[in-house]
């Protein structure tokens, strides 16, 4: 692939430490508009850290993050949001307590009037809910009743509504840290297709698997990671699989 | 009357409420005391209720005010602060006469009488007799009640006014009228000041205490000890001559006559404005008396 | 509710009669039923106890812990716990008999008790969250302590007379038999109703009790949300002490001694859990009068003082006991309801 | 320990001058930093701190509330928490003095003391395992208020004289200017010792506490651990009872009012979690002498009745605050150590 | 494959409801000693609660367990780990505040003497940590520092501490439920290789996975489960990899 335009999110010389463990030690990362990449490496390898410095949960100690060619600055998850990059954590980060409508809007209530400051604004539930059950309808998730609280729920369908709610407010970017760890063929299935409509939409995506099958049908380019550092780049493809394995694992493994 | 089987029997029985502040042999005492009363007058039935702790204003107010709502004719009351004014107010709007016993509320004018102890005049009365027992320029530590409640504070006060410079004050903390307190306060005066010649207690139970904590430092009958309100433990100990006095008031003549006074206000009947019930040094000479 | 029934009327099937629906609606009241059992008992052991007047009683002696009690759900919902709503009150109650000694301005009185419960909210708040105390039990437990020794030290331990009118008329006065603090409670469970149910703000205390973590990474300004609430629980003893010092005309160091014990209890009752995120407004309330009834009911009863911690005691537990029960049952008629689908 | 070292002994390499290691170390003793700080300053600022009698003394106030901790710790541990010990405390030595007033029998007082203790725990234990209550603060809310009506029933409010000699003995004797309620601590704490680090239930008082339904699955016997921390906080508090009795020479329903929050407050100094599994039988026992000590201090230098209050509320918190930044040392010093291997 | 010998566990007519949910209809297993037999299905197909009954977390509402022939009762985790079953749990199930070793005896700690209470003995702790150490250490699980809780420890090492627990109690069974779920390649490997050494010393092995590649190298059979019902077997491999999907997702997938 050939991109013209900048990519949609890129860091360079990405460096974070953890008292003395050096989580991220220079990577390099770029994603385009509409392009799939995956991030790979075992257990440690510093993945999470990466996209926690790209989604503001954590704070990079070096390096420079571009979005769509300008600088920016994310130090926490609002400017994360507010460039449009949105996460599916790999606990998923959803409220047990709350519904699915609390769940996608948490954080981003839909409310007013404007000036008011923001936690004082009354919330328009009925606009939050419509769009949440519209959104849960398209994606096919069978949800019984989308009042229920969401710790209710089952593993299948809370991770649907991780993503989901990642899904509908990314505006440039969409992060997925092991989307499928929990789900049956089935559910893999309707996360896989709403990856690759996101993409047709225009979306940068990064997502990190352990699934290789998943990887190789969908990303259209993969990133490996080894102790924090970045070793290899690859299309992956069933052909090349043994390879993208061998580099994940090192050369002792 | 007896009032199980009276209390519905119309409008010559007159009701009328006692409250006392907390469940302690004081107030038991004073209980008592009215229970004979109502059980020897069958034309008056009495309601009784009772708060939780010394200072427990919400709780006597919330029987006030259920007072009132049953229609008694008088209360009378132990106050636990001059707080609770405002909800006897309340009663005398009602036309409910209210009579204070044990201790008054300054400055209020809605009572019929008070039957009281003078609690400062009692603390008078320790300092007076504990200045003659100690020796000028000697130390002593005073056991405080709970703070903040005016008769346990002015039974210090009235004891610092009459007892005067006669000895340095070297410690003075609070208990709660708390045993356990009392002991372990004393234990720490007597480690820090092994001389001192008194200790005065604001209440009974610390005193109790502090009499154990004297007991183990092997003072006893060299510490003068005075407590407050000769309770029945103390004047164990004044008998045994552990302790050298106490300030006694007088419970059950608090009740019965308290209650023949708010009886006798309901009715109409005028009554006098202060019924004192006295306070007295009880010591080794006269505790028979007392016991 | 409106608003998501438009959106979601499409999707439901019409009406029609359901008994699993309409057992859930009437169990869900929950704790509720609690209350309306206690008040018939009462009634029925008592023929005062449904007059006017004895309502009015309930209703001003109560009011002190409902307003407690509306707060401290809010930080029992974050996870939070908050002991020193008593000593807070009775500070309060202090300062404003000072202020009242040196100005007889009515406003400012209720303003400087009001002030100084938010100060000792916002301590407890402050110190929570910027030192990163493991659990608010030991600050708040603190200034316990704190706080009632000032309140001590300030009115150099005796209690204060005199109260400005609009005092005395907040915590004392009534319209008939009602009690103006019984509105007051009313007003206060409104705008907790709004807060938690309508107001982005309440949204977030909700957040911040189910997952923390979550909330931070959802862009939830949690460190302003937990202070907040311990402030809105400072506030509450502030509002306390207004009404405490309007029934007794002053302000005295031993107020709201053991106050905590009940506002915890009114809230854990009304169906909330120490573990966060659940919890309603009405259940609170519905706590707070429980207690309210049964003490009460016990002093028109003429319940022996010794006896009355023990039926305290003994009805608590049995009032939660009933709710694991009505839970377990809600849970099975839900099971029905979603299997009928 | 000892056993462990062997075993590990060959992949450890051989000992050099390891300074994060010894850092570590000292910053393990955690809590105990805290104590030797306010021993240093109550010595210092009172010349008969240090004194042998005064040490004595120390000890003596402080058994009751060490008592209760240890097994307040036990019962933290576990994710619960016990707001009964107090009264508790009173019930059983109210039911200990009547026992006395028909049978001078030294033994039997403390059998029916201890017994009581633990027939309250017992019930405590039970209701809340097999009740599902949601969390034991309610129980034990409710125990608390129907021990203390009870203490007051039985002795008709009364403090009731007298104990026999072995319960006076244990509660007021001493060896020299020891203690021998001080000896009963020591005895106590080395029990809990051996039982939190090397019986099985102690390891499964920390599974339960770790996780409670991994621990069911583990075929932990997890509803009898529960129900046995909440026996032995009651037991304590029967322990407590008869050392208040015999200090004090009779039984009053009065006793350890509010012991609770000071034992809480104990072993949450001590570095308990609320969230359990955490938690050691050493640190507990800092906690009640740290408070013992504070208190101790305070009488001895004749501090104002009114400040008392204001500084244990700001002590308390300032010893916690200083665990939290000595606890974020610790793991400093822990990162520095991994990163040398 | 064909066994003279009877299944070392056997579950015949297994049903569970869980208030009006049948999470279980006549659900018929076995499983042999030496064989691994995968357990598939998608999200709520009632994986989980199967060997919840197998392992004496759910008691079976109707159905007969057979173990070498001889009809058993499993009742509680206790009477399952009598009979020599061994689980590891979705979730774990470990204990966070303990170490290794407390892990590894949790609930059946090595103590003594014998004619005292369970409760009451003294644990032999060297013992206990000297066996872990070993355990551990032959699987290769790279464990800094043994007497650390086992909360501090990544994703990695806590499922391989589960695993190696389950592996060196089992005696007959061992269950696992998604036991690479969180695991890189590497880990993934590791386990994979734990699991055919068990089978090799004889144990029989029952592993829930939605990883198909896992499933293919390491099950000798293949038992599917589509809403609480046994729908299909097949011996798992790269040719009928399509057929066993279909067979997870039904006719409507
Ligand atoms: N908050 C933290 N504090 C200290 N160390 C951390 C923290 N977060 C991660 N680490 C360490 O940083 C390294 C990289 O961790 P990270 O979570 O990024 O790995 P990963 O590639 O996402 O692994 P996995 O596939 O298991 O999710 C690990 O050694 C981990 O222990
Ligand atoms: N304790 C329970 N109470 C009520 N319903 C339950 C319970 N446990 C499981 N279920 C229900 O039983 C069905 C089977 O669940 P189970 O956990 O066995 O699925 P699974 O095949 O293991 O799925 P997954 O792949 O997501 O782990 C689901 O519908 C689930 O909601
Ligand atoms: O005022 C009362 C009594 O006079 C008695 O001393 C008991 O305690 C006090 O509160
Ligand atoms: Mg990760
Ligand atoms: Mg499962």
């Amino acid at each position: 692939m050939n991109h013209p335009t900048p990519p949609a999110l890129a860091v360079t010389g990405a460096t974070k430490r953890f008292g003395a463990v050096l989580a991220l030690d220079g990577v390099d990362l770029a994603v385009h508009h509409g392009e799939v990449l995956a991030l790979l490496g075992d257990n440690g390898a510093g993945k999470s850290t990466l996209i926690g410095c790209l989604s503001g949960v954590h704070k990079l100690d070096g390096g420079a993050i571009h979005m769509d060619g300008e600088p920016v600055e994310i130090t926490s998850p609002t400017t994360a949001r507010a460039h449009g990059i949105e996460t599916v954590y790999q606990d998923l980060a959803l409220f047990d307590n709350l519904d699915p409508a609390a769940n996608f809007y948490a954080g981003r209530e839909v409310a007013g009037p404007r000036w008011l400051p923001r936690g004082l604004r009354y919330m328009r539930r009925g606009a939050m809910a419509g769009v949440t059950a519209e959104v849960l309808s398209r994606l096919q998730v069978g949800i019984p009743d989308t009042r229920a609280s969401v710790g209710l729920m089952s593993g299948g369908q809370r991770q649907a509504i991780a993503v989901a709610r990642a899904a509908t407010f990314a505006s440039r970017v969409v992060i997925l840290d092991e989307p499928t760890a929990a789900l049956g063929v089935r559910e893999s299935r309707r996360v896989l297709e709403l990856i690759r409509r996101l993409r047709d939409e225009g979306r940068a995506i990064i997502v990190i698997s352990h699934a290789m099958d998943h990887v190789i049908e969908m990303a259209d380019r993969a990133m490996i990671m080894r102790r924090g550092r970045k070793v290899g780049e690859v299309i992956p493809h069933a052909d090349n699989r043994e390879r993208i394995v061998s580099l994940i694992v090192g050369g002792d493994g | 009357g007896d009032d199980s089987n009276t209390s519905n029997a119309g409008s010559s029985v007159l009701k009328v409420g006692l409250i006392t502040k907390f469940p302690v042999d004081f107030y038991d005492t004073m209980v008592d005391a009215v229970k004979k009363y109502d059980a020897e007058h069958a034309d008056v039935e009495v309601i009784y209720g009772q708060g939780k702790s010394g200072t427990d204003d919400e709780g006597v107010i919330a029987i006030i005010e259920n007072m009132i709502t049953q229609n008694v004719k008088a209360i009378a009351v132990t106050p636990t602060s001059p707080n609770v004014s405002a909800a006897l107010d309340e009663a005398v709007a009602a036309g409910i006469k209210v009579v204070l016993i044990d201790n008054d509320i300054p400055g209020w004018t809605g009572k019929s009488s008070l039957v009281a102890t003078d609690n400062l005049a009692g603390g008078k009365l320790a300092g007076t007799w504990l200045a003659e027992k100690v020796p000028a320029g000697s130390k002593i530590a005073l056991l405080q009640g709970r703070l903040g409640n005016p008769s346990l504070d002015d039974r210090i006060k009235g004891f610092k006014e009459t007892f005067g410079s006669k000895a340095t004050v070297v410690a003075e903390p609070a208990t709660d009228c708390d045993q356990t307190k009392g002991l372990n306060a004393a234990q720490d005066i007597l480690t820090a000041h092994p001389d001192v010649a008194a200790i005065y207690g604001a209440c009974g139970p610390p005193i109790i205490g502090a009499l154990e904590a004297v007991k183990a430092a092997g003072r006893t009958g060299n510490v003068v000890v005075v407590g407050f309100d000769a309770a029945p433990d103390e004047l164990t100990a004044i008998t045994a001559g552990d302790q050298a006095a106490s300030v006694a008031q007088f419970p059950a003549k608090m009740g019965s006559l308290g209650i023949e006074t708010a009886v006798k206000a309901a009715r109409g009947e005028t009554v006098e404005s202060v019924v004192d019930t006295g306070t007295e040094m009880v010591t080794k000479e006269n505790v028979a008396r007392f016991s | 509710m409106a608003d998501t029934d438009n959106v979601l009327a499409a999707r439901r099937p019409p009406w029609r009669f359901d008994a699993p629906q309409l057992a859930l609606t009437t169990i869900r009241i929950g704790p509720g039923l609690m209350l309306v059992a206690v008040v018939i008992a009462a009634a029925s052991l008592s023929p005062v106890f449904l007059t006017p007047r004895n309502i009015g009683n309930v209703l001003s002696q109560s009011a002190v812990i409902a307003v407690l009690a509306l707060a401290q759900l809010l930080v029992i919902i974050t996870r939070g716990i908050d002991l020193s709503v008593g000593s807070t009150l009775a500070l309060s109650a202090v300062v404003g008999a000072l202020v009242f000694s040196s100005t007889p301005s009515g406003p400012l009185v209720v303003l400087a008790m009001l002030a100084t419960g938010a100060l000792v909210g916002a301590v407890n708040g402050t110190v929570f969250v910027w030192g990163r105390l493991p659990h608010p039990f030991i600050v708040t437990l603190a200034t316990l302590s704190i706080a009632r020794g000032l309140a001590l030290w300030l009115s150099g331990g005796q209690p204060l007379q005199g109260m400005p009118q609009i005092v005395r008329d907040i915590g004392g006065g009534s319209l008939g038999w009602f009690p103006y603090s019984g509105f007051l409670v009313a007003g206060l469970a409104l705008l907790g109703l709004l807060l938690t149910t309508r107001l982005v703000w309440g949204r977030w205390i909700y957040a911040v009790g189910g997952n923390p973590d979550g909330a931070r990474r959802a862009a939830v300004p949690v460190n302003r949300v937990v202070i907040s609430v311990y402030v809105l629980s400072g506030l509450a003893a502030g509002i306390g002490a207004v009404i405490t010092s309007g029934r007794l005309n002053g302000g005295s160091p031993t107020f709201g001694e053991l106050a905590e014990l009940d506002t915890i209890a009114a809230v854990v009752i009304g169906g909330a859990s120490f573990l966060g995120g659940r919890g309603t407004i009405a259940n609170a309330l519905v706590g707070a009068l429980m207690i309210g009834v049964i003490r009460n009911g016990m002093n028109l009863l003429n319940v022996d003082a010794f006896l009355q911690p023990i039926v305290i005691g003994a009805v608590i537990v049995l009032a939660v006991e009933l709710d694991v029960v009505r839970g377990r049952v809600e849970q099975r008629l839900r099971v029905m309801k979603a299997a009928q689908t």
